[in-house]
Order: structure tokens, then C-alpha cells, then sequence
């Protein structure tokens, strides 16, 4: 299916926000248990490996849930030396991640109204790359978190 | 449901504060999953005429941004009813994500409850 | 793959004793979070699942480990109304599961000298139904738990 | 590794038994994974002279066939050293388990280590 389909691990989830903290508690040990191997991630990044991966799945999920797609979400984490790449795909109607809203200033009133238009700002301020392949008949984002 | 709130009214606690404020304790993982919960309880409070609602995040395992629009979300809403949201939160790893997303701008993180309600007091 | 692996959970995972406590954690969860509704199965019948679930995928990961087989293992998790299919599937030697050796009395010193031996035999015990079918090419095992 | 095996000498703790006895207290999954610790301890503990062990297994969390077979393996051990082993197990669901296997014909559950060690005085 993906590049990175034949190893590491793979997960499956129906499109629904209670398999969040599964695919969470999936990848965080997937990135310990490298194979026997030691991780190559710190407890830290771990943490930022399993928020990224948590905003990617949460944004598969809405994303299938605007146009009713009951497909599963396919998660897969490779753990390698000195990094872990996950990607996440979808069957959602796919977006511009370069054309994104940006949100008002954090200290003015405004910013309140916004209580959503976070997560893609996450994915790329803690993953070492972020990689968003995107079109109508879905979405399929690569996250790399590199040892720190 | 992922995430517990427990509720607490300030005046039981000590009447130098607010009588009409609650403590709200969240424990679990305040995602999308846990999210509509404390979105209600929220409302319920400022609906029930709560005007000073204390977020207690310590016991908080893990928030992402669905869980801190929640957050913000509770301030317009007290915000708009003339009342206000502390937030409590002692957990550095839930701390940087409020701060990655310059939300500390927005709150205080109070270390704990007492401390919030004091600095309140003070001001 | 499988005639259950268009819906569900799937995992996938290498063949090494420390992703089994991953796969119970998923299975677990899986089993209460059957996409919102409530789950089929009382606490101790997923304590069950958990068990036989553990033991099917720790006979796939000694199966593969007699070859030097590498390939990862896949397990899938199908929850309905009132019961919970798990497959389990593997790339070892095969075996037959009707002419496995029988332990000696249980009250005889002689069992003292078996340390293994018993997880086909709790399986059974446990699920409501254990399929087995394999082969030269590998093994799957299909175990259905129902609400007690 | 997913267990830990703390060792505690019960000459230590009351001088009415054994001084070649030690509590082994597991905590954890008691899987493939996490067996071979539990076995390695045994095997050292009777490499160093000591013919009593408590297994306490009241920490352990999941048990299945491989654990029940280092259990087995253990008591095999120490019998042919002319010793024995006792096993401490209050979790219902984990006694369950080697009930199903009939292995509570092999050992006697204890509900907790000073109740293994007096019956093993009166016996
Ligand atoms: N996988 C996806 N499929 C389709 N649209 C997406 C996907 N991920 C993000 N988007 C779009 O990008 C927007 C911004 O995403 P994000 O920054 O995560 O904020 P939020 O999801 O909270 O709105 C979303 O509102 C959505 O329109
Ligand atoms: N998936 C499998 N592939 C190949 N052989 C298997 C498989 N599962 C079980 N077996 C065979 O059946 C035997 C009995 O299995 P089991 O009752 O689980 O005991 P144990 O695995 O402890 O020996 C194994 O020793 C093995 O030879």
C-alpha cells in the first residue's frame, strides 16, 4: 500500500475517536520495542511521537466523518536506528495543507472563537519532517521524529 | 468516555473566594475522545450560573489540540458571562503543549488549586 | 487475507515475544470499543480473549522462530453484538492440531518435566470456537469468544 | 523485559524457618517476554544453595502457558535439589489460570507469604 507497508508495525482502526489512545499506546510501544533492540527515542520524544501521530489520526477521523467514509484508518510505524516514521492514511476528501487558515494573533479576543486549527501546526513544529501527500480520494501523512 | 470530571464547589472549600466558583478535576486523556465531556461539564456549570470555573489538569495523561480548544473554548464561554477560567496544571509535559502553541500567552498555569485562587485573591 | 480482514482491528507486528503485551492491550481495547457501542464481552471474558489470544500468537512467533522465518505476524479482531472473532496468522512449518502428544496426569512427577505444552489446550478450553487450518505455508487460527 | 523479580532472604524476615529460603515477588506479565527473568532468578537462587522458594505472584498482572511452565520448571528444580516451592497467588484471575490446567492439584495457592510459610511450619 505505502512504501512502508512491508515492515515495522501495521494497526487498523474504524474511523472513530475512541481507537485514539490505542493507536497512541500502539506506536509509543512500537518505538520501544524496536525488534529487541533498544528505542531510539528518549521518553520526550516519545511523548511528541504519540501527540503528532494523535493529531494525524484525529484529523483522518474528521476528515472521513465530513464525507460519511466508514473506511478504516491504516497506521503504520517503522522504528529504525535513530528515528521513527509513522503514516497515517485515509479515504477522506483530501486538502491543501499549504493553504491552511492561519489564526489570529494569540492575544487578541479573537483567537478565542478558535477552538479547532491546531493540530496541523503540531505535526510540524515537533516532527523532524512532515510529509502530507493529499488528493480527492485521500490523505496519507508521513511523520518522522528523529532522536533528539 | 476516556476522560472523569469531578466537580467541586469553591464555597464548600473556603468563602474567602467566589461563591460561585467550581473545581473542576479532569483525569485521563482529554483528546478528541475525551473532549466532549469536559465541553459539557463546562456548560453545565456556566448554565447552573457558575462564573469561575478552576480547570484542574493535573491528572491529565495526555492533551492535544482538540483538548485545548476545550480549554479555550470554556474561557470565551465564562468570558462572554463576565466570569473566568483558571487553569491548574503541574505536569511539564502537558505544560509544553499549552506553551508550543503559545497558550500560555492566553493562561496562567497555576501549579495548584490553592495557588491559583491566592493569585486571584492578589489581583 | 482473511475472510475478516475487511472489518475490524488489524495488527501487525514482528515475531518477537515483546510485542505480545501490545497485542493483548490491543485486543483488550478492541474488544471494549467496538466503534462506539458497548462491548459484548464482561471483564472476564476478555480476560479470556486476552489469554487465548496471547497464546495463539506466542505458538506463531515460536512456529516462525523453528524456521527462522521473519515475516511479521498479523492479527485481526472482529467484535459483534455478542461475540469477538480473533485470527491469528503466521508463516511457520504448520502443524496438526488433532495429533498434538497428551501430558502425562497431572499429579504424576512425571509432568513436573513439561514446561510447555498447554496453550493449544487453553484455547480450546476457553473459546467458544478454535479453528484451526494449516500448512507448509503457515498457520491460522480463528478464536470466537462469546458473552458469558 | 517485562517483568521485575525481587528476592527478599527469609532468614531475614523470621528466624522459624528455613534459612535457606528466599520470597521471590514477580511483578509484571508472566508471558514469553517476560519468563525467562523469572526463570534465570530460580536458577540462581538454587545455584546459591537456597532449597525454599516463595513465588509470590501476587503482583503479577497476566500469566499464561509459558508462565505456568516456568512455575513447573521451578518446582521440578528445587524438588531435585531436595527442595521445594511454594506459591503465593491471591489474584483470582490469575489462579484461574492454573486451575484451567489443573495445576492447583501441583501447588498449593497461598493467599500471601506468611500463611505459605505457616502452613508449610505446621506441615
Ligand atoms: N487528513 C485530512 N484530510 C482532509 N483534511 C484535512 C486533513 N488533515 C487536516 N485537514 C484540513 O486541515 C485543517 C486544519 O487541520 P488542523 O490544523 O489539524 O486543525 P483542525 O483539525 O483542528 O481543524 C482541517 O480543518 C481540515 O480542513
Ligand atoms: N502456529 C503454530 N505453528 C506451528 N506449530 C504450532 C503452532 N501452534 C502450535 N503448534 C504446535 O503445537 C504444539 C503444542 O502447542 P501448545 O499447546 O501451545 O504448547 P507449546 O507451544 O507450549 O509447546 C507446539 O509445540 C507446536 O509444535
Amino acid at each position: 500500500m505505502t512504501e512502508l507497508s512491508g515492515q515495522g508495525i501495521e494497526l487498523v482502526i474504524p474511523p472513530t475517536p475512541e481507537f485514539l489512545q490505542l493507536v497512541r499506546a500502539v506506536v509509543g510501544a512500537a518505538a520501544g520495542l524496536s525488534g529487541g533492540a533498544s528505542s531510539p527515542l528518549d521518553p520526550g520524544r516519545v511523548a511528541d511521537l504519540r501527540l503528532v501521530v494523535s493529531e494525524a489520526v484525529t484529523n483522518a477521523i474528521e476528515a472521513q466523518g465530513l464525507i460519511g467514509a466508514s473506511d478504516r484508518i491504516f497506521i503504520c510505524c517503522r522504528v529504525a536506528d535513530d528515528h521513527v516514521v509513522v503514516e497515517v492514511v485515509d479515504h477522506g476528501p483530501g486538502f491543501d495543507p499549504d493553504s491552511l487558515p492561519e489564526l489570529p494573533d494569540v492575544e487578541t479576543p479573537e483567537r478565542l472563537h478558535y477552538e479547532s486549527g491546531l493540530g496541523v501546526a503540531l505535526m510540524r513544529r515537533l516532527s523532524d519532517e512532515a510529509v502530507v501527500e493529499s488528493g480527492p480520494r485521500g490523505t496519507t501523512v508521513r511523520l518522522t521524529i528523529r532522536s533528539s | 468516555m476516556q476522560i472523569h470530571v469531578h466537580r467541586r464547589d469553591l464555597s464548600w472549600t473556603t468563602s474567602d473566594v467566589d461563591p460561585a466558583g467550581v473545581v473542576l478535576t479532569v483525569l485521563g486523556d482529554l483528546d478528541m475522545a475525551g473532549a466532549p465531556s469536559l465541553r459539557q461539564a463546562v456548560v453545565a456549570e456556566v448554565a447552573n450560573g457558575f462564573r469561575l470555573v478552576v480547570l484542574e489538569l493535573t491528572g491529565v495523561d495526555f492533551i492535544d489540540s482538540v483538548g485545548l480548544g476545550v480549554v479555550v473554548g470554556a474561557l470565551r464561554r465564562l468570558r462572554s458571562h463576565g466570569g473566568d477560567l483558571l487553569v491548574v496544571c503541574a505536569e511539564p509535559r502537558i505544560r509544553g503543549v499549552f506553551e508550543l502553541c503559545d497558550l500560555d500567552r492566553v493562561f496562567d498555569l497555576h501549579i495548584d488549586v490553592e495557588t491559583a485562587l491566592s493569585k486571584r485573591l492578589a489581583a
